[in-house]
């Protein structure tokens, strides 16, 4: 099969899912933790938008803070999160109840303990389709069938009956889903979807996603690490670094422009990117924990750009060139150019 | 079924310990057990007669032997003090003992599950501290202290149930519910206790799994999550009500002596002062196997909470 | 609708066998399924019961008795004299009075089927008494064949001819013992008094429960669970006083006995029993046991019972004031080196174990090193029959309590019988006290009586069997629309007096 | 750096194979044996890297393991050095264990939490006789500027460490007693992209200023790409394909390889991947197929795969280094 | 998109910039139960410990024309139904509870992690210890107790023994599964890689990992222990009756609960006292040490 080259999918559709200064800050016994800490973003309608960071940047917390999933206490979320226009940060439980699974749904990172181990995949499935569409249990289960058949897995009918233990890495991500997919969400956010598989069922999987959001016209939030997954599956981009958003721009933008000197270096840093058995492009220290108390640019101190002024104040996000945005005062001051240095080679 | 039979194999070394463990309780005591046996009258030469008929003079494992054989043959022996075979004292004694565990067991199911699931579903909150309050000061008030001090407010104080001894079912279900209300509570603190600090423990456990997150993302509710939960956490809560009956079973005696109840406990309580062993071994015996019974049928229940258990 | 009475008995009831122990209640058991010859009334006067008349000889040699006609065992086979016969031969093997009996010569022989008589070598002033012995062991009347059986261990089997039969399946030990009305019993025509006349039962069954807890026991006769509590803790007495639901009755006089063991150091030597005589304070011992000013005497200078028949204080002078330097002294003159003494207490009678702990306190005022030995009361009634050395499961101390008709006379109080060997645990062995007993016994003539009497008492101070831990009036709680309490007396069972 | 042809290799493993055999139960059926690593043959070179790849549950954590002996194998020979392992009583491959270390996957679980960082860096060197408190705190010392660490954190305690940190202490550990062997079972993946680059580099370095060989285990096929000599392609038990790096990503022959290679994301958007994209599951070790293991997905499979396994042989290649594959057509 | 306001640099972390809180205080606050839990057996233990200091009469006195009174200047809390001290009695019985606690606590986890080890890293030994362990496991702990104490004379040492052996199985279930799971961590394979030997990676990897747990266990084990003595004592099968025990005051006061609450009151309230200290106390290590063995003890 080959690239879609999702760069080229106009990103025209109507917005879906509007973040606004998220943030989401947990109440621990050594102070609080500033897990996400002003986030926005927007999906709309046939678009993927990835989100790319290094571990506890505060990835799966504005994910989870989107559906409110989070034990509130000890988190506390703030800002403000517009599902077509309706803030879901203010509805009741109930509400919200009605929102999960149905009009917003999520494919969470581990396959192997993310289903209910004592429960038949169908019934998973068809737990949720009798929830939100009212159908009745046969029915639902029908629908679990279909679904599972959707995704791709061999023998449905058999499959509908097992459970998680009986089914390969592979197909329990499949399961997880035929689950979240099952309502015909609008939105699909898939936290880290393949991390825990093998190069070659994440190649299916991936495939599998983008397919679907094709046929159903999704918004998805594609949740990553791995630059390769944003390069092959998103059309726009979300760098976040420490709980903030550093930068934002369309793929393609990003991989030929990247400007934040924390994407720079990200990109740097992998292997591939490299000439090859030259040493690799380090990062110097470390990520800051959520807890450090923090004043100017949380990169600043592993940033070979950073000056006085960045230690001493946080940068904003500032337009650079079309749909790009960037918090750096070396990119808003010009002492970094957009050419980078170690851009993927084309 | 194949799976039922060698579970059921596999309780036999277990027996087996528990048998030596009881046999080598006597026989290895300080003392002849003869001497103990025959009791304080007999004479030298009676001791020494008693001794050539139980066979005592032969080696150890051949006396094991012996006594296996016998208590194969279903034969307990026969009470030094009231010459009565042990079986039959047994009987007498069994209804209102198996009434009491029996009883506990089922409130301590309905308390303790749902109050240990409250707890960890508003784990932190003050349900939970108050829940986890009662749990450990369950735990740590001995029985008889409660008992008694149930006894004072329910029976001396408030006049609702009798103050003790045992109404037999036969002579009316409600007289026998009525007199089992108060023993019945006071050995299901502790057991209480102890469930719903399991359950709460498991079911907080369970709740920080991914697929309670993934049940949740799907938009169920409480109670369904709950469900969700509580499956996961069966086998543990099985568990420990399984281990309990140990617990269960050393209660009983007490209570039944706090509450003057002529169950199977008293009965050890008054053969361990008359030095009763026979009454004493079979009454180990027969608890060790109600326990070993009692945890086998709950080991394979499992199958019934977990389809990963493969047998 | 059965009238069940329910009571909670003072103890246990393990041996169903009343002339096997003087446990009291295997002699009140006996009184629920057994009945005797002669009984005392209310004024502890002989009356005749299973007899219908007897004769005497001018020298009182030669006795002869009728039984009543129609008298039956439960199962319905007759009474015979040949029932009695053996029935007394066994008693006389064992009690005390049999004995002095059987020293008299006496010879039992069955005529016919209802009459049977009695041949004595030389006169003997007490037969009736002895044929009414209401406590001890009372000669209950049994079945030839389990009265042939020996005597070393208790009849497992129960069949008598009295007011109730013993429900064997409804038995629990530890729990319960149940009786209903036999309906073979042939009462007398006399109203009931004392353990004579009617034994007919007012009510079809009586349960006698046990209760170890008094606080349960007490609660229950309260909440009316129970009709009456026989042996009421003393503790309990003061305050149920003002409880008006609630009848408390005197369940006769009682004396706590410390009981040597004469066989071995150091109480084989009269100075030292003296000596813990001397330390002996009684009205510490009964408060101990927890009664009521009210229901203790102070001091009782007597044997025999404060207040009974033959109460006296010969003797008693130099024992009123407790002593211990003088204790002290006598033990040393005893040749104590400070070896251990072995003190049996008893850890489940409440009364009992404060009576043995006092003991305990008194005996260590005056340097003797006690070694106290806890078991249950019932380990200790057969652990006291053992004659083996302290050191290897003997023992040479117990205490108990005995109620007046176990001490109200030379020969009813057995812990007297200083017989060396034959008599009961203590083993007592005084010649001149024996012979003084003996010589009571025979005598007819009242002022001699009184004479000997006070000498044997002396005697008895002298070699101080045991020692009186002073006396109290035990208490019975009854309901209190349970009537016919007034015919309860002297603390025995008559339950077939008592009515709902 | 590649392995001259005359000189014998560092570590020579033959017929490798590890079946484990799940405990037989009183009265339970007996379970077939989990087929881990089922004949494997390579050698490394000294200084050499030769990495193992392949999907997860292929065995190369068994095979990696297996030459250190913590696992048993069940047959086959390791000789490092020319000299047998698998035969040396227990004492002895104690005392041979200072030529071949290991670097763990998981650095948090690797160390023990109760020891200082200090002491575990020493632990190997007190285990070798080096008694002297003061030589073993210099040599420490040493460890740590090698790795990369500040003196100073002896005395703190593992947890007090971040990721890269934690694996630092670890290669540090393996490194002290001067091994000619390192085994690194997927040392980098549980790190950061940016944390993985500095244990890549250091790494590298290492192995250049002392001359250490790796049998490097991963399945990220960049960083293997980045850091191989040779790598070795494992599909369920079975080496695949072996070659030189270069070789190997740009002509693969086995058809798996060339599918794991394939299936890799590529960072750049513009490069549209040429995608094979694998069907279904590896099946189980426990029952693997017959003939050829990956017959069952492969796109070639003829009829002779099901019954024959194809041996691993050389073809010829342009480099001095063996081209080894194992498939009947390729 | 714009760029959006942002206030973080004006909300400074307060709890992180007053760093003058006190670890340990801060530990405290943390560990409430642990600390109350403390506190309280530390007081019972000073009670029993200075005993003879303490207490204002001879406990085994008997002033028998003074007895069941209520509490008084004289008798703090009264006397018993042998016009025994209460208070003193009371005092010096806490002797004996800590002393069961104390040494049953420690005797049962040390032999139970001799053979717990010993079962989880000497194969052959395995599954004879462990079907030991089952069969002990399967019998009641009180009742085997009562057993064990039938077949001796009563005394504190046989007391201590017959609690202990039921308790052991616990200990030793728990300390072989922490070895197994210990045994497969990847430490303890890496030790074994640097070449160290088995009894030292024993002490060194093993045994260190598993003291947090046994600690804890330990907790347990003793408050356990001090219930069953006094559950012993109050059948009548535990230490000496004159032996002044909460248990044995409980026995002799249960005859007169009605009449003298007091004399059952005390004794239970610092039985109680102790036993919620010392469960507290565990509670609160196990919180503190390793939250997740929650699950496990
Ligand atoms: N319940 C919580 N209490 C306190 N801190 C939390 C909590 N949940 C998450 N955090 C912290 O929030 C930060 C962000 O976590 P998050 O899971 O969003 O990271 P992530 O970007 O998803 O990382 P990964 O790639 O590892 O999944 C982490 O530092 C984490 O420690
Ligand atoms: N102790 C064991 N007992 C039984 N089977 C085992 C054991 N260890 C590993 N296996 C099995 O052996 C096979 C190979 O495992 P191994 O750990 O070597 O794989 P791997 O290639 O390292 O995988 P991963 O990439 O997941 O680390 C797997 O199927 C695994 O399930
Ligand atoms: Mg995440
Ligand atoms: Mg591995």
């Amino acid at each position: 099969m080959t690239n879609p080259l999702a760069s080229q999918a106009p990103a025209t559709g109507e917005p879906l899912l509007e973040v606004d200064d998220l943030r989401t800050h947990f109440d621990t016994l050594s102070g609080p933790a500033r897990s996400v800490d002003g986030v926005s973003y927007t999906v709309r309608a046939g678009q993927t938008l990835g989100v790319v960071g290094e571990s506890g940047c505060g990835k799966s917390v504005t994910a989870l803070s989107i559906l409110r999933l989070l034990p509130t206490p000890p988190a506390r979320i703030s800002g403000a999160v517009r599902l077509r226009g309706t803030d879901l940060l203010r509805l009741s439980e109930r509400e919200m109840r009605h929102i999960r699974g149905n009009r917003i749904s999520m494919i969470f990172q581990e396959p192997m303990t993310s289903l209910n181990p004592v429960l038949t995949v169908g019934r998973q499935i068809a737990e949720t389709v009798q929830l939100h569409q009212k159908l009745g249990r046969a029915e639902a289960l029908q629908r679990a069938t279909d679904m599972l058949r959707v995704v791709q897995i061999p023998e449905p009918e058999r499959r509908v009956n097992e459970y998680p233990h009986q089914l390969s890495g592979g197909m329990r991500q499949r399961v997880m889903i035929a689950l979240a997919l099952a309502c015909n969400p609008e939105v699909l956010i898939a936290d880290e979807p393949t991390t825990a598989l093998d190069v070659t069922i994440q190649a299916q999987i991936l495939e599998l996603i983008r397919r679907l959001q094709k046929e159903r016209g999704m918004g998805v939030v594609m949740i990553t690490h791995d630059l390769g997954v944003v390069a092959e599956t998103c059309d726009r981009v979300v760098v976040m670094y420490a709980g903030r958003k550093v930068e934002e721009a369309s793929v393609l933008d990003l991989f030929d422009r990247p400007l934040h000197p924390y994407t720079r270096a990200l990109m740097a840093s992998m292997p591939s990117m490299n000439t090859r058995s030259a040493r690799l492009t380090e990062i110097p220290g470390l990520v800051p924990s959520p807890q450090e108390p923090r004043r100017g640019c949380a990169f600043a101190a592993r940033c070979s750009h950073a000056e006085a002024r960045c230690r001493g104040e946080v940068p904003q996000l500032t337009a650079q060139g079309q749909d790009h945005v960037v918090a750096c005062f070396a990119v808003e001051e010009g002492r970094i150019e957009s050419a980078p240095e170690g851009a993927a080679a084309a | 079924m194949g799976y039922v039979l060698r579970r059921l194999a596999a309780t036999l070394p277990v027996m087996a310990v528990v048998a030596v463990v009881v046999f080598l309780l006597i026989h290895l005591s300080p003392g002849d057990p003869a001497a103990l046996i025959a009791g304080d009258l007999a004479t030298g030469e009676d001791i020494a007669k008693l001794h050539a008929a139980l066979g005592l003079d032969k080696p150890l494992w051949q006396q094991f032997m012996l006594w296996l054989a016998r208590l194969a043959s279903g034969d307990l022996g026969t009470s030094i003090f009231t010459q009565v075979p042990v079986s039959q004292l047994l009987a007498q004694r069994l209804e209102p003992t198996l009434s009491i565990a029996a009883l506990t067991m089922v409130l301590t199911m309905l308390v303790a599950v749902p109050l240990g699931t409250l707890a960890a579903y508003r784990a932190g909150t003050w349900i939970d501290r108050l829940v986890m309050i009662f749990a450990v000061l369950a735990f740590s008030l001995p029985v008889f202290l409660v008992g008694y001090l149930l006894v004072y407010v329910f029976a001396v104080q408030l006049p609702w149930f009798p103050v003790q001894g045992y109404s037999r079912f036969a002579d009316g279900a409600g007289a026998w519910l009525r007199g089992l209300v108060l023993p019945c509570v006071n050995l299901a603190l502790v057991y209480i206790a102890l469930v719903t600090r399991m359950t709460r423990a498991t079911v907080l456990e369970v709740l920080h799994e991914d697929y309670i997150r993934t049940a949740r993302a799907k938009g169920l509710g409480v109670l369904p999550v709950l469900g969700h939960a509580l499956r996961n956490a069966a086998i543990p809560i099985a568990t420990t009500i399984g281990v309990g009956i140990a617990l269960l079973i050393g209660g009983v005696v007490v209570t039944e002596t706090v509450f003057a109840i002529p169950g199977v406990g008293r009965l050890v309580i008054d053969s361990v002062q008359r030095h009763d062993y026979p009454v004493i071994q079979s009454v180990l015996l027969i608890s060790a196997g109600v326990y070993v019974l009692i945890n086998l049928l709950i080991d394979l229940s499992y199958k019934l909470f977990d389809p990963r258990i493969q047998y | 609708q059965t009238k069940t009475l329910k009571v909670v008995a003072h103890a246990d009831l393990k041996i169903l066998d009343p002339t096997f122990t003087t446990a009291y209640i295997s002699r009140n058991f006996g009184y629920m399924v057994y009945d005797t010859l002669f009984a005392q009334d209310a004024n502890s006067k002989p009356q005749p019961q299973m007899v219908e008349k007897y004769t005497t000889s001018k020298d009182g040699k030669e006795w002869s008795f009728t039984l009543r006609p129609g008298l039956k065992f439960s199962d319905g086979t007759p009474v015979t004299s040949a029932d009695a016969v053996a029935s007394l031969q066994r008693w006389g093997a064992k009690d005390s009075l049999g004995r002095a009996m059987g020293a008299a010569g006496a010879q039992w022989k069955a005529v016919d089927e209802r009459n049977f008589t009695l041949t004595l070598n030389e006169p003997f002033g007490m037969v009736l008494d002895a044929l009414a012995k209401p406590s001890g062991f009372p000669p209950v009347i049994l079945p030839e064949r389990l009265a042939k059986l020996p005597t070393t261990s208790p009849m497992t089997e129960v069949l008598g001819s009295g007011p109730y039969i013993f429900k064997r399946d409804e038995w629990v030990p530890g729990n319960k013992v149940v009786f209903v009305r036999n309906p073979n019993y042939v009462p007398r025509s006399e109203a009931p008094s004392g353990l004579s006349g009617s034994k007919k039962s007012h009510v079809d069954r009586v349960e006698w429960l046990y209760i170890p807890d008094a606080n349960s026991a007490v609660a229950a006769l309260k909440r009316g669970e129970v009709d009456f509590v026989e042996q009421l803790p003393a503790d309990y007495i003061a305050p149920l006083r003002t409880d008006t639901s609630v009848k408390i009755g005197s369940g006769g006089a009682y004396q706590g006995f410390l009981v040597f063991n004469h066989m071995f150091p150091p109480f084989n030597n009269a100075k030292a029993r003296q000596a813990v005589a001397m330390a002996t304070n009684q009205e510490k011992f009964t408060a101990a046991m927890g009664y009521p000013l009210d229901m203790r005497v102070t001091y009782c200078a007597t044997f025999f019972i404060c207040g009974g028949p033959n109460e006296t204080a010969a003797g008693a002078e130099p024992f009123r004031k407790p002593d211990i330097a003088k204790a002290k002294a006598l033990l040393a003159e005893s040749g104590y080196k400070g070896e251990k003494v072995v003190l049996l207490v008893p850890t489940d009678i409440t009364y009992l174990n404060a009576e043995a702990l006092m003991a305990a306190q008194t005996m260590r005022s005056i340097g003797i090193n006690v070694d106290m030995q806890n078991s249950d009361w019932a380990s200790i009634g057969a652990r006291r029959a053992k004659k083996d050395a302290p050191e290897s499961g003997g023992w040479n101390m117990y205490v108990t309590v005995a109620g007046e008709f176990d001490a109200n006379s030379p020969i009813a109080n057995a812990y007297l019988g200083a017989a060396c060997g034959t008599s009961l645990p203590g083993w007592p062995c005084d010649k001149p006290l024996d012979e003084l007993r003996t010589a009571w016994i025979k005598e007819t003539n009242p002022a001699k009586r009184k004479e000997l009497l006070d000498a044997f008492q002396k005697r008895a101070y002298e070699a101080m069997p045991y020692v009186n831990a002073g006396q109290y009036s035990a208490a019975y709680a009854a309901s209190a629309n349970l009537k016919g309490l007034d015919k309860l007396w002297s603390g025995m069972p008559v339950f077939w007096a008592l009515d709902k | 750096m590649n392995a001259t042809d005359t000189a014998p290799a560092l570590l020579q493993v033959r017929d490798l194979k590890k079946h484990y055999h799940s405990p037989r139960r009183w009265l339970a059926p007996a379970r077939p044996a989990v087929q881990a690593v089922d004949g494997v043959s390579f050698d490394v070179a000294r200084g050499e890297t030769l990495s193992l790849v392949g999907e997860s549950g292929c065995g190369k954590t068994t095979t990696a393991k297996s030459v250190m002996r913590l696992i048993e194998p069940t047959s086959g020979s390791v000789k490092l050095d020319g000299e047998e392992l698998l035969s040396l009583p227990p004492e002895q491959m104690r005392l041979r264990r200072r030529d071949v270390q290991i670097i763990f996957q998981d650095p948090y679980a690797s160390l023990s939490p109760r020891q200082l960082a200090g002491e575990i860096v020493a632990e190997p060197l007190r285990n070798f006789g080096m008694n002297s408190a003061a030589e073993r705190r210099e040599r420490v010392r040493w460890l740590f500027e090698k790795v990369g660490l500040r003196p100073e954190a002896v005395d703190k305690y593992p947890h007090e460490f971040s990721g890269g940190q934690r694996q630092r202490l670890g290669i540090a550990r393996a490194l002290a007693l001067n091994p000619k062997l390192i085994v690194c079972d997927e040392p980098v993946s549980a790190l950061d992209v940016s944390v993985q680059a500095q244990v890549v580099n250091l790494l590298m370095d290492l192995q250049a200023e002392f001359g250490i060989a790796y049998l490097f285990v991963a399945h990220d096929l960049a960083v293997v790409r980045h850091i191989s000599h040779r790598v070795a392609v494992m599909y369920l038990g079975h080496i695949v394909e072996i070659a030189d790096r270069d070789t190997l990503f740009a002509s693969p022959r086995h058809p798996y390889t060339e599918i794991l290679l394939s299936a890799a994301p590529v960072p750049n958007p513009r490069t549209p991947a040429k995608r094979m994209l694998l069907q279904g599951d590896p099946p189980s070790p426990a029952n693997p197929p017959s003939g050829c293991r990956f017959h069952t997905r492969c796109p070639l499979a003829q009829d002779i795969c099901k019954t024959q396994a194809p041996a691993l042989s050389a073809r010829p290649g342009n480099t001095a280094v063996e081209h080894q594959v194992a498939c009947h057509f390729r | 998109m714009a760029a959006l306001p942002t206030t973080s640099e004006a909300a400074p972390a307060t709890a992180d910039e007053a760093p003058f809180v006190l670890p340990r205080f801060r530990w405290a606050r943390k560990h409430p139960t642990l600390i109350i839990g403390g506190v309280l057996l530390v007081a019972m233990a000073a009670l029993a410990i200075f005993a003879p200091w303490i207490a204002t009469h001879d406990p085994q006195d008997m002033d028998v024309l003074s007895r069941m009174q209520t509490a008084s200047a004289d008798h703090w809390f009264g006397t018993d139904a042998l016009g025994r001290d209460v208070f003193s009695r009371a005092v010096w019985g806490g002797r004996v509870s800590m002393i069961v606690g104390l040494s049953v606590g420690v005797l049962a986890t040390v032999l139970g992690l001799l053979l717990g080890l010993m079962a989880g890293f000497v194969r052959w030994a395995d599954s004879f210890i462990m079907r030991v362990m089952d069969g002990l496991m399967a019998i009641p702990g009180i009742l085997l107790a009562i057993a064990l104490m039938a077949v001796t004379r009563a005394s504190l040492t046989t007391v201590i023994i017959a609690i202990t052996i039921p308790e052991i199985p616990r200990v030793v279930r728990l300390v072989r599964s922490l070895a197994l799971t210990l045994r497969e961590q990847l430490f303890v394979e890496a030790a074994h890689a640097v070449g160290t030997r088995l009894p030292v990676i024993l002490l060194r990897h093993v045994v260190p990992n598993m003291i947090a747990p046994l600690i804890v266990q330990a907790t347990f084990v003793a408050a356990a222990a001090v219930l069953t003595e006094a559950a012993l004592s109050f059948l009548g099968v535990g230490v000496p009756p004159q032996t002044p025990s909460w248990g044995n005051m409980m026995a002799e006061g249960r005859n007169f609960v009605a009449v003298a609450f007091h004399i059952i009151l005390y004794p239970g309230i610092l039985l109680a006292a102790t036993v919620l200290a010392i469960n507290m106390l565990g509670d609160g290590l196990r919180d503190a040490l390793d939250p997740r063995l929650a699950r496990q003890l």
